[in-house]
C-alpha cells in the first residue's frame, strides 16, 4: 500500500467529497489562495475554484456562524480553525447553533457541518494556541468529536464526518500532519464510534486517542523490549459517539488500565473513561484505573519543558509498571 | 432618526399593487399576532407555561410588512422575540401555542419554547436565544441561497440592543465581502431589557448608519406603517436579488410589555406616558386599521368579524393546547442526533448518550 | 440567626466588599438602574452611585474583557453575566486572558476577577439558556470555579472570591435566589477549596455541588425515613481548588459513593471525582461509584419534563439502593 | 487611503521640541528594533527557538512613535507581533531574546514564547496571541486609567486583519459610551498572513473610518515618517488625557518579511516588486536617517556607530539567551495560580493542580 502524510490523506478525502457531492465547500482562513497555513487544503481552491474553496476574514463567529446556517439549508459545508484554539471565539456557534438547534426545533432542523483543524499542544506556540477541546465538545450532547491518530484513520473519519448528519468536531494535529501512514488507493469510510486495537496485549490496557495514541505504542513497544508486559493499545479515535464496547472488552481482558491523553487532566476525556470503567468493570479490575494528562498548567512555551508537559512513554511505562509488576 | 415621508409608501409599486383583499390580510395578520399574544399572556399568568415570554405586541406590523414580502427564495430568521415572525411566514396558532404550554404537538415538540420557533417548511429558521447569535446564521442562510444559485434572500431581524454583539459587524464585513443578499433588520424599539438605546450605544445619524462602515446600503424606516415596511424593505429585498447586496435597515418601533412577562419594572425605566402615547397614536393596527377605512377598503363591522375571528382562532389554540400530550420520558434524548433518530448505520454505532 | 435568601446574602457580600476595598466595583448588564435581571445587585447602584455600579452594553466579550484588563491594573471587578449561558460569546477573554495571562507573562500579571452570575437549569428557558460550565472552567488550569448550594456558603464564598488575587467563576443558580438559610450577622468568609459535609451519614456518600447538594439532601432524609439508610452529604462548593481530603474521608468511611450534578454527564464534574476516588480510594470502595448526572441531552424547554431531566431524589434513592442492598 | 501632507509634521509642537539627541534616541530605537529581529531570524533559522516568530521589521517607526510619547500613566497593548514595541517601551534585548530562546531568564521566563512579552513596570501588557483578542483588554487599562481618576491613556495596537473580530466593535461602542481614554491604533500593513487587504475588508475610505458608525474620532497617518506618527499620535492621546475621548488610528506601514517565519509562500502572494519598493522608498529608518542627516543632528558616521552598537547589543543578547538556564520541571505549574505561588493561606487551601 502507499504512504501518505496525515496531511495528503485529510486533503484526499476532502477532494473525494468534494467531487462526490456538490454540497460540499470548504471555508476559512487562508484555505483556498494560500494553500491553508498548513498545507492541508493545497492544491484544492486551484483544482476546484473560488466556488468550493474559499478564503475567509478573520471572523471565526461569523464564518463558523455562516457554515452552520448554510448547513441548515443543506450545505455540507467543511469549515477549517486554522487551530481549534481559535474556536474560543466562536464557542457559542458551535455550542449553541451547531450543538443546539436540531434539538431546539424538535428535529426540524440539521446541521450537517464538519468543522476542522489542529487541536494539540507540543508545537511551542504558547498556551493560547495549544487547546484540546475535545472534553468541551464531548460534553454537549448533539455534537460529535473525531480525533484520529494516523493517515489511515484521518482519511477514513473525515470521509464520515463529510457525510454525516450531524455536526462533527473533527480534531488534527500538528504534529502529525508531515508523518506517513500506508493508506490505501480504493476508497473507504471509517465509522464514526468505532474504536482501534492498535496493538493486542494481555498484561495491561493503555487507551488513548489522537497522538497519545502513538506514544501509547512508543510504550508498549518499551514495555515488550524491556519488561516483558503486553499492552494492548486501543485508539478511540472518536470521542462522542464512544465505542464502549471497545473499551470493556480491552478491560476485561487485561484487568489493568493507564489512560493517556494530552489534555489536561481536570474532566478530560479519561475522567469519563475512568468513571465509566471503574463503574462497569468495577470486578474486572486487579487495580485502579490510572490516569497520564498533560502536566496541568497552561501550555509553557519554553521547547524543552513543553516536550515533559505531555505525556511521553517513559512515562506511561511508570505508569503501567505501577501497577504490573 | 430621520423620517423621510417625503415619497408616499402607499403608491409605492408593491403597495399599489395590492388588492382590497390584500391589504386586509395585512392587517388581519397583525391583529392575529396581538390575540395569539394576548391569550398567550392570560394563560403564561394562568401558569401554563414556564420560562420566558417575550411579546411582541406593538411590532406587529414590522413581522407582517417584512414577511408579506417573501418569495420562494426569501428565508427569515431572529432573536427570541419570535411569535409575531413565526405567524406572519404562516405558521398555525396551535403549534406555536401548543409549544409554549411545552407540548407534544408544539412546533418544536415542546423542546424550544417560546423562544425558538422553527418552521423551516415557510423558510423560517427560528427564534434564538442568544442575543445577535442569529446574525451569522443569516449570513449562512443568504450564502446557502446564493450558492444554490437560488434568486432569494435572508432577512435576519435583531434588535437595538444586538447591535452591540461583535458577530453583527464580523457578518456585515463577510456579506459586504461576499455579496451576499441578506438584510439586516434592526427593530429598534427603543430598549433593551431596561436600558434605552442612549445607555446602550453611540452612533452618528442611527444605528443603521453602522453599516457605512462595511460599504454597506443602509436605511430607517418608521415602523408604524406598514406600507413604509414593505415599500422599503421592497428595496433591501430587489437589491439582495438582483444584485446579491447586503442591506441594513433600521424599523423604529415600540413594545408595548415589559422586556419580557417577568419585567415588572418596565413602567419604571419608561413613563407610562410614553407608553400611552405609543398607544394612542403610533400603534400600527389602529392606524392601518383607518387607513383601510379611509381607503373604504374595509369597515368598522368587518374589523370587528376579522378581530373576533382571530381572538376565537386564539381562544382554540389555547384548549389545543391544553388538551394536548406533554412529551414524553423518552423524547428526552430524541432529536438530539439525525442520525439517532433515524437508526442509520452511523446511529446505532458506538454510544451517543452517557447517563449509566 | 437571621434567615436571608441566598440573592440577598450575595447582595450583602457584595456590598461589604464594595466598602471595604475601593477597587471592587460591579459591572454586567442591568446590574445597576434596573436593579438586576434577577436582583440580586438590588439597591446597590442607588446606594454606590455610578462608579461602583455600572450597566454594560449587551456586549460580553468587550465587557468581560475590560474587567480582565481593569483587573490587570489592580482593580477588583465583579463582573455579572445575566446568565453564566451567555460566557459562550465571552469565550475567549475568560479562558485565553484570565485564565493564561498570568502564566504566560511568567507570574508579572495577575487578574482579581470575579465573574458571577447563574449556571442551572430548570427554568425551563430552554437549552442555550441553561449552561452549567463548571466543567469546562475547572478543565483550565488558572481558573477558580466555585458553585454555592447556600446563602450562607453563597456569601462567604463570594467575599473570599473577591478578595482572592486569581480569576475566580462563580455560579449561582436563579432556583435558590428565592430561598432562605440562616445567615449570621457578623462578617464570615469561606474559604475556596473546603468541601462541607452538610448531613453526617455512615452507610453512603453523596457527594454533590450547587443545587444538586440539597437533592442529595432531600434523598438523605428518604433514605433515612424509608430505607434505614444513613446518607453522608458532601457539598463540594468550589470544584477548583477542589477538597479532595474531604471526600477521600466521606469515601473511606462509608465505602459506598453516589455522585450527583446537574451537569450533562460525558465530562462532567463527577467524571473527574469518581476518576480520582476509584484511583485512590481503590480498595476501600464495596461498590462502583455511582454517578447520577442530567438527562444526556440539551436542556428541554417543556416544563414538566425539565424537572424529570435533571436529578430528583427518588433517582438518587434508587442509585443508592442499587449498591446498598 | 489619503494621505494628507499638508502640514509639515515635523514643525508640529511634539517634535519642534525634541532635541537633537532626543531626535536620534528616536532612530536608535529603531535601529535596535531591526538588529534584535534580525539576530532572532538568525537564532531561530538556527533552530535555536521553537513556535512562531512574527518579525516586526518594517514597521518599526510605528512602535517607536507611539510609546516614545508615552508618560507616566500612559499604558500600551498589542498582538502577537510584540518585539517592537516591547524594545520602545523599553524593555532590554536580553529579556526578550531569552523569552524567544524559552529561557527562564526571559521576560515571561520562558512560558509565553515570541507572542507574549510583558513588562506591566513599563505600562506593557503584552503581546497577544489571539487576534483581536487585546481589543477588550485595552479598553480594560483604559477603564481602569480612568477609574483610578489618572489622566491616562491606553493605546492598542493592532492589524488589518484584527479589525474583523467582533470584539473590537463592543469595544469601540464601550468606549465611546463610556468615554473611556483608549487609543486604536491599526497597523495597516496590507496583508493578514496570505490575505491582502482588499480580500478581508470592505470600507468607505479606511478601516479606521469604521469608527465613526461608534461616534469615535479616527485619522490616518503614513507610519513610513516617525514625525507624523508621533505628530498625530499626539492628537489623539491629547485626546484622551483631556477629554477622555477615544480614537482610532490607522497607520499604513509594511512588514519586509512573512507573516511570521514559516511563511513560505510571502514572496507569491505579494510580488518581489512591492517589497523591494517598500524597502527602497519607504524604509523607517532610512527615511528618518536622511532627515536626521538632512537636519543635520546626524552623520553617516554616527549612524554606523549606533547601527554597530545595536548589532552588537542584540549578539550580545543572542549570547545571553544561549547561556541562560531553561526554566526548571517544577517551574512548569508555578506561575498559574497567584495564591498556590505566594502559598497563602488561600493557596495552601484545596487541591489546585490534579495530576495523579
Ligand atoms: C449574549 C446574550 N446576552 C444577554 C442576553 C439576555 N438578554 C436577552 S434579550 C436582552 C435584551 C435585548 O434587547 P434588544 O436587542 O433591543 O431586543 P428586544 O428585546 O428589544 O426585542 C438581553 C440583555 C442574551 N440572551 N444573550
Ligand atoms: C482568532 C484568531 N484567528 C486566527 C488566528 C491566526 N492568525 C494569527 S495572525 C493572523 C493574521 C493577522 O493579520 P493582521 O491583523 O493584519 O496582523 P499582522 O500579522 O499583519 O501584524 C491570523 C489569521 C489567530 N491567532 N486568532
Ligand atoms: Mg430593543
Ligand atoms: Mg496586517
Amino acid at each position: 500500500m502507499p504512504e501518505i502524510t496525515y496531511r495528503e490523506a485529510l486533503r484526499h478525502a476532502m477532494a473525494e467529497e468534494i467531487e462526490r457531492d456538490q454540497n460540499v465547500v470548504l471555508l476559512g482562513e487562508e484555505v483556498a489562495e494560500y494553500d491553508g497555513a498548513y498545507k492541508v487544503t493545497e492544491g484544492l481552491w486551484k483544482r476546484f475554484g473560488d466556488k468550493r474553496v474559499a478564503d475567509t476574514p478573520i471572523s471565526e463567529a461569523a464564518f463558523i456562524g455562516m457554515g452552520i446556517g448554510a448547513s441548515m439549508l443543506g450545505l455540507r459545508p467543511v469549515m477549517e480553525l486554522m487551530f481549534w484554539s481559535f474556536s474560543t471565539v466562536a464557542w457559542d456557534q458551535i455550542v449553541n447553533n451547531a450543538g443546539m438547534v436540531r434539538y431546539m426545533s424538535g428535529g426540524l432542523i440539521n446541521c450537517p457541518i464538519v468543522i476542522r483543524g489542529p487541536a494539540n499542544g507540543g508545537t511551542n506556540v504558547g498556551a493560547t494556541h495549544s487547546h484540546t477541546p475535545e472534553n468541551w465538545i464531548a460534553n454537549v450532547p448533539g455534537l460529535k468529536v473525531v480525533c484520529p491518530a494516523t493517515a489511515y484513520d484521518a482519511k477514513g473519519l473525515l470521509k464520515s464526518a463529510i457525510r454525516d448528519n450531524d455536526p462533527v468536531m473533527f480534531m488534527e494535529n500538528t504534529l502529525l500532519y508531515g508523518e506517513k501512514w500506508e493508506v490505501p488507493d480504493e476508497e473507504y469510510l471509517i465509522p464514526l464510534g468505532v474504536a482501534d486495537v492498535k496493538r493486542e496485549g494481555t498484561d495491561v490496557s493503555l487507551i488513548a486517542h489522537g497522538r497519545a495514541a502513538l506514544t501509547a505504542l512508543k510504550a508498549a513497544e518499551l514495555l515488550a523490549a524491556e519488561h516483558d508486559i503486553s499492552a494492548e493499545v486501543l485508539d478511540l479515535r472518536s470521542i462522542r459517539p464512544l465505542d464502549e464496547d471497545a473499551i470493556l472488552k480491552t478491560v476485561r481482558k487485561t484487568h489493568r488500565v493507564v489512560l493517556i491523553e494530552e489534555n489536561k487532566p481536570f474532566c478530560g476525556v479519561d475522567a469519563q473513561i475512568a468513571a465509566m470503567i471503574q463503574e462497569k468493570c468495577f470486578d474486572d479490575l486487579d487495580a485502579p484505573v490510572l490516569r497520564l494528562s498533560a502536566i496541568d498548567a497552561p501550555a509553557i512555551y519554553s521547547p524543552e519543558l513543553e516536550k515533559r508537559q505531555l505525556p511521553r512513554p517513559i512515562d506511561i511505562v511508570a505508569k503501567v509498571l505501577s501497577i504490573c509488576r | 432618526m430621520e423620517n423621510t415621508h417625503t415619497c408616499e409608501f402607499a403608491s409605492a409599486p408593491i403597495n399599489a399593487g395590492l388588492q382590497p383583499a390584500d391589504k386586509v390580510l395585512l392587517l388581519r395578520e397583525m391583529i392575529r399576532i396581538r390575540r395569539f399574544e394576548q391569550a398567550a399572556l392570560k394563560s403564561y399568568q394562568g401558569g401554563k407555561m414556564g420560562g420566558f415570554l417575550h411579546l411582541y405586541i406593538g411590532q406587529e406590523s414590522v413581522a407582517v410588512g417584512t414577511c408579506s414580502l417573501m418569495g420562494h427564495d426569501d428565508h427569515v430568521i431572529t432573536a427570541y422575540r419570535d411569535h409575531g415572525h413565526a405567524l406572519a411566514v404562516g405558521m398555525n396558532m396551535n403549534e406555536c401555542m401548543a409549544e409554549l404550554f411545552g407540548k407534544a404537538t408544539g412546533c418544536s415538540k415542546g423542546k424550544g419554547g417560546s423562544m425558538h420557533f422553527f418552521a423551516p417548511d415557510k423558510n423560517y429558521w427560528g427564534g434564538h436565544g442568544i442575543v445577535g447569535g442569529q446574525t451569522p446564521l443569516g449570513l449562512g442562510l443568504a450564502y446557502g441561497v446564493k450558492y444554490k444559485g437560488l434568486k432569494g434572500s435572508a432577512m435576519c431581524f435583531m434588535g437595538d440592543g444586538a447591535v452591540n454583539q461583535g458577530c453583527f459587524y464580523e457578518s456585515l464585513n463577510m456579506a459586504s465581502l461576499w455579496n451576499l443578499p441578506v438584510i439586516y433588520i434592526i427593530e429598534n424599539n427603543g430598549y433593551s431589557m431596561g436600558t434605552s438605546l442612549a445607555r446602550s450605544s453611540v452612533y452618528p445619524s442611527c444605528l443603521a448608519e453602522r453599516a457605512a462602515g462595511f460599504g454597506i446600503e443602509w436605511d430607517t424606516l418608521n415602523g408604524e406603517d406598514v406600507y413604509e415596511v414593505r415599500a422599503k424593505v421592497q428595496v433591501a429585498m430587489e437589491r439582495a436579488h438582483n444584485e446579491s447586496r447586503p442591506t441594513v435597515l433600521e424599523i423604529s418601533t415600540y413594545r408595548y410589555y415589559g422586556h419580557s412577562v417577568a419585567d415588572a419594572k418596565h413602567k419604571i425605566y419608561r413613563s407610562e406616558d410614553e407608553i400611552e402615547r405609543y398607544k394612542q397614536l403610533h400603534d400600527p393596527i389602529q392606524l392601518f386599521k383607518s387607513r383601510l377605512i379611509e381607503e373604504q377598503v374595509l369597515t368598522e363591522e368587518q374589523y370587528d368579524v376579522i378581530d373576533n375571528a382571530a381572538r376565537q382562532e386564539a381562544d382554540d389554540s389555547v384548549r389545543f393546547a391544553e388538551e394536548s400530550p406533554i412529551p414524553s420520558e423518552e423524547s428526552i434524548t430524541e432529536d438530539v442526533y439525525f442520525e439517532v433518530d433515524r437508526q442509520t448505520l452511523a446511529g446505532r454505532t458506538g454510544r451517543h448518550f452517557f447517563n449509566d
